[in-house]
């Protein structure tokens, strides 16, 4: 069909795709949501063979395959290391724009987790910068349990 | 390795917004292949396989390509959806035909933007439910983070990357399927909206909807096809670690890795001096010279520079995307695919005011993961 | 004809155990769990595998191209990968995918891992996802369908219909007993055909345990070429062939009378392989069976049987465990539907059952050659052939 | 469903945690030009069109591009009527998520296989969901019963649902 029936009856109807999802956490994701929801603590996991600390902890090594369960027990305190200044608006994010994002290397991690930033000037912002986490006082055994990082 | 496959045709539709059905749009491409190289859905006489790259949240259509049976020659053929970006079906039809269970594979590639209200909401849902997902990241703020820790490593600038946004304009100006290349300048970029800092409007590519379609053939089918043969040379793939922080964003070690099996096997030493133009997927603008790093057209670092000296630019010593790329509008899952076709054209001397000339040996690129987890290299040749 | 590269085999099955919800993992330990078995079967470790190829339904777990996030447990960090979805044949279009791969010369040992967490998501709504938004899915409730069956029905009388039931019922019985010997089969529960005969009515004539059920669960393969294949086991398991059979998207009432996908299929395979009495010449059968009704048809289709014999096979128990044409003696999709993990369970299976490593559920009789079946998309046919010969 | 994954949980606890995320993603779904002419003319004319293949002859409705057996751009507009016999049909008792809506979709509904006057064959809902009488609908002529004009938005529901035409 040409070009031109297209314009003459094509338009579009407005609908949706709506399903369900519920993921479980899983006996090893358990551990570290309610270790942070109870306890206010940030564990990583260490491969033994990769000798890495993993921030997200994750029951597998990605690089070996080794089933990991050595808890670390992290700072609540890290260094940024990038971040950016979101200025745009969806349904899922969980505030309203401005939202800052950052990756944040916990010390005693080796590698970085993405999460919010707070109580910081967007001006401010450096990479290299130290932050601290900051935890809700109402716990739900979620990521979102860390209200957010905020400068040191 | 003694069997040798060629592309033997391609098409594309025009990238722009429009309310064309996804079968629709893959049958324009299909319907231009197939008249062009005279071959059939019948079976044993012509195609012998269909590979299709699409996705069911682009579609938001479980089992995407039931849609689009009835225009791959589905009709009692065979056919197989790879579920990613554009440039893994031509590498997945590539080794289809190797294995010897197929002589000729129909590949196309398919995708909606505008048909998702946000591209984001489905970004969203490629992070995992329980650490990224309910913190509200989609590709374009993985992307940012991504932009600024490569910015700041290697000290590139907002002005750099911006210049990658203008070239693809301009290039794009000769690209017939481009339909949202402008007169922009670099000032125009940086003044854009900022968007996830520092990724502003103009550094984004554009919502379009398009499809793309070629054919691979192994060499004596090929042969019998059409004199114009475009060889594939080198392929490979490679995945790299899936959360942000568990690499240094900086670098994209997965394409370095891919780019170099697609190398050794094309035979290619020095891909600065022996590739005489590449068509690679950037998304986002900070993308052109982290890419170009990865492929090894420069040290770490220096992909800005590259864009300052004009290395990558028409008439370059490699031209980068001549066809505008995905900058100026190419969706997702179509991107790799388009990349592929362009480089045929180039190489097949059809690529019009966008030729390359002279060129002889084009690399494609294609990635799929919100900063680069899976990087798609392909090596073409006359 | 189609000339091979060069042979393939299966060195390493993998599988968890498959069950309604496994809420003790994520979805990456749940395909880790597969990959690791798998793994453990070849005697590999992860650095012997080149290319990874993963698959399942987006819409099923709401996950954007889930292998990024799957890396850690499927192990494709910094090696190639591919990524296959085709429905309900997913797991068999993997195992193509994967037997191209190595056949093509240019990846040696590959491994496949096919998954899904049913548990995570909506079945039916997610299945119905699949029609036209614009018409048929606004009528379309998942797998959940009696129209299919209506028409061979409609031609039935009132004695007839009830000989079929009581068959059919027969059927999930015996199904239900090859379970219970399949370790890892999801509804291990012996059935007796009152329990099938009065459970709960889905959709006219399809009964709850007609049904296949929402099982969570993955699945791995190992494929390797020959030279390696030969030195990784002693008992490879080659896949002499596969045919895929597509059909455009199904409208429904136009496409019938036509021939099916499975019989097109069979034929293109048989005549490949010169197979001219299936029955004699394959041992035993994997057969993607969504429900009893459809197993029963398909047999025919399939089998090349003639009218009725499909009916007398199953009352004679020629198609039990013990029988002389053994069909789905792992329990069958009935027992377990992982659906991205499900057709390459019945590869799994086919091939254990030609290692002679199916354990309890091991044929007595000798298996020399295996079919399995994957179905999906709209009506959408898979077949593959499994020997222990390797093929010239 | 995910009620009954809470009572699930429930009986878990404390030890069961799950992360529910909904999605809800508006779309804009595009017609294209046959599919628009379908419903533009069930809209304005109460209509039903369908489209035929040049070489077989197969008459689909709804219409699609391309005949995916012959392979060749379908051009014939056909009308179909808006009466025609009923072949089969379904009825659906089990509860789930409609994914067009997000929303339990009412059941039990039925729905219907009707070889239209004009030769096409249409799906559609019924407006009978008892098996026992839905058994003798079989065969039987059926028409389209449509949405009054100015309700009509050209979708799906612009029919209302096919209904056993009394003799």
């Amino acid at each position: 069909m040409s070009r031109k029936e297209h314009d003459k009856w094509a338009y579009s109807i407005p609908g949706k795709l709506a399903l369900n999802y519920i993921y479980y956490l899983g006996d090893f994701n358990t551990k570290f949501f309610t270790e942070l929801r109870d306890n206010k603590k940030i564990l990583g996991v260490k491969c033994p063979k990769c000798n890495r600390v993993y921030m997200p902890p994750r029951p597998v090594c990605g690089r070996c395959l080794s089933k990991l369960d050595e808890w670390v027990e992290l700072s609540d305190k890290g260094t940024l290391l990038s971040y950016t200044v979101v200025n745009y608006s969806e349904p899922y994010q969980p505030a309203a724009p401005p939202i800052i994002y950052g990756i944040i290397k916990l010390d005693g991690a080796d590698t970085g987790f993405t999460h919010l930033l707070g109580e910081v000037d967007a001006e401010k912002l450096r990479i290299g910068m130290r932050v601290q986490a900051v935890f809700k006082d109402k716990r739900e055994a979620s990521i979102q349990d860390i209200k957010y990082f905020k400068p040191i | 390795m003694t069997k040798k496959v060629a592309i033997v045709a391609v098409a594309q539709t025009k990238y722009e917004e429009n309310y064309y059905r996804q079968s629709e749009l893959v049958y324009q491409c299909v319907e231009k292949v197939l008249d062009e190289t005279g071959l059939t859905f019948e079976e044993g006489k012509g195609i012998d396989a269909a590979v299709t790259a699409s996705d069911d949240f682009w579609d938001a259509r479980t089992i995407s390509n039931t849609a689009i049976g009835d225009v791959v020659g589905a009709h009692y053929g065979t056919e197989e959806k790879v579920a990613q970006d554009g440039a893994q079906a031509a590498f997945y039809a590539y080794m289809e035909i190797l294995s010897g269970h197929s002589d000729i594979v129909l590949v196309t590639a398919h995708c909606k933007e505008s048909q998702p209200v946000s591209r984001n909401l489905i970004t969203n849902a490629g992070f995992d439910p329980y650490f990224q997902r309910p913190l509200g990241l989609d590709h374009l703020v993985a992307a940012a983070l991504q932009a600024r820790r490569y910015m700041h490593t290697y000290g590139i600038t907002r002005g750099q990357c911006a210049k990658a946004v203008v070239k693809s304009h301009k290039n794009g100006k000769n690209n017939p399927y481009v339909t949202k290349a402008r007169d922009i300048t670099v000032e125009d970029v940086l003044n854009s909206k900022m968007l996830a800092s520092p990724i502003s409007e103009l550094d984004i590519h554009p919502v379009t909807d398009g499809a793309c379609a070629l054919i691979l053939a192994e060499e004596e089918k090929a042969k019998k096809i059409t004199d114009n043969l475009v060889w594939m040379k080198g392929v490979s793939n490679c995945y790299d670690a899936f959360y942000l922080g568990d690499r240094d964003l900086a670098n994209c070690d997965s394409l370095v890795s891919a780019a170099k099996r697609a190398y050794k096997m094309a035979g290619i030493q020095n891909p600065l001096k022996e590739i005489d133009v590449a068509e690679i997927s950037t998304r986002y603008s900070y993308r052109e010279p982290l890419w170009t790093e990865g492929l090894g057209f420069c040290g770490r670092g220096e992909g800005g520079k590259l864009l300052d000296e004009g290395v990558t630019k028409m008439g370059g010593e490699i031209p980068v995307n001549p066809s505008g790329g995905v900058l100026v509008g190419c969706p997702y899952i179509t991107a790799g695919l388009a990349r592929v076709a362009e480089i045929a054209l180039q190489l097949r001397g059809e690529a019009g005011a966008r030729q390359v000339s002279g060129a002889e040996i084009g690399l494609a690129h294609g990635t799929s993961g919100p900063c680069g987890q899976l990087h798609c290299v392909l090596i073409l040749g006359k | 004809m189609v000339k091979k590269n060069r042979n393939v085999a299966i060195v390493g099955v993998g599988q968890t155990y498959h069950k309604r919800r496994r809420p003790d993992v994520t979805q990456v330990e749940l395909v880790n769990e597969a990959v690791r078995a798998a793994l453990k079967d070849a005697q590999l470790d992860i650095a012997d595998i080149d290319v990874v190829v993963h698959g399942n339904m987006e819409l099923f777990e709401g996950n954007y191209q889930g292998d990024m996030w799957h890396v850690d447990g499927d192990g494709a960090y910094m090696k190639s990968g591919i990524r296959i979805t085709t429905g309900g044949t997913t797991g068999g279009a993997l195992v193509c995918a994967t037997d191209n791969i190595v056949a093509s010369g240019l990846y040696d040992v590959a491994l496949c891992v096919g998954f899904e967490k049913m548990e995570e998501g909506e079945a039916t709504g997610g299945i119905t996802g699949m029609a036209d938004p614009l018409w048929f899915r606004w009528m379309m409730s998942g797998a959940l369908t009696g129209a299919t069956f209506a028409e061979r029905l409609g031609a039935l009388t009132m004695e007839q219909l009830e000989r079929l039931e009581l068959v059919a019922a027969k059927l999930r019985v015996q199904l239900a007993d090859n379970a219970v010997r399949n370790p890892y089969a999801h509804l291990r529960m012996k059935l007796t055909v009152d329990d099938v005969m009065n459970s709960r009515l889905l959709v006219y004539p399809l009964r709850l345990f007609h049904m296949c059920p929402e099982s969570s669960g993955a699945c791995a393969l190992i494929l390797a070429s020959e030279e390696k294949a030969e030195r990784i086991t002693d008992k490879p398991v080659w896949i002499k062939d596969h045919v895929t059979t597509h059909l455009e998207d199904f409208v429904v009432g136009v496409i019938t009378g036509t021939e099916s996908t499975m019989r097109h299929c069979a034929r293109k395979l048989y005549e490949r392989n010169k197979i001219t009495n299936p029955l004699k010449q394959i041992d035993t059968f994997e057969m993607y069976d969504p429900n009893v009704w459809w197993h029963m048809d398909w047999m025919t289709e399939f089998l090349f049987l003639k009218p009725g014999e499909n009916i007398e096979m199953i009352e004679k128990g020629r198609t039990a465990l013990e029988g002389d044409f053994p069909i789905n003696a792992s329990g069958g999709v009935v027992s377990t539907n992982p659906i991205g993990a499900t057709a390459m369970l019945r590869v799994a299976e086919a091939a254990l059952q030609v290692r002679g490593d199916a354990g309890e559920h091991q044929i007595p009789k000798e298996v020399n050659t295996a079919m399995a079946s994957s179905f999906g998309g709209s009506t959408w046919t898979i077949l593959h052939l499994l020997t222990k010969e390797k093929p010239k | 469903m995910v009620e009954r994954e809470e009572r699930f949980i429930k009986k878990r606890a404390p030890g069961t945690l799950a992360v529910k995320i909904p999605l809800r993603m508006p779309v804009n779904w595009p017609t294209g030009p046959y599919m628009g002419k379908f419903l533009k003319e069930i809209k304005e004319n109460a209509k039903i069109w369908g489209i035929k293949c040049s070489k077989c002859g197969r008459i689909v409705a709804p219409p699609r591009m391309v005949c995916g057996s012959c392979h060749i751009v379908q051009k014939e507009w056909i009308p179909l009527g808006n009466e025609g016999t009923l072949l089969y049909f379904s009825v659906v008792f089990q509860k789930f998520t409609d994914p067009q809506t997000g929303e339990e979709r009412k059941v039990p509904y039925a729905w219907g296989v009707i070889e239209l006057d004009g030769g096409g064959v249409i799906n559609h809902y019924l407006s009978e969901t008892e098996i026992t009488e839905l058994l003798q609908w079989r065969g039987k002529r059926v028409r389209a019963v449509f949405k009054d004009k100015k309700d009509r938005k050209g979708d799906f529901w612009d029919i209302k649902y096919f209904t056993l035409v009394e003799e």
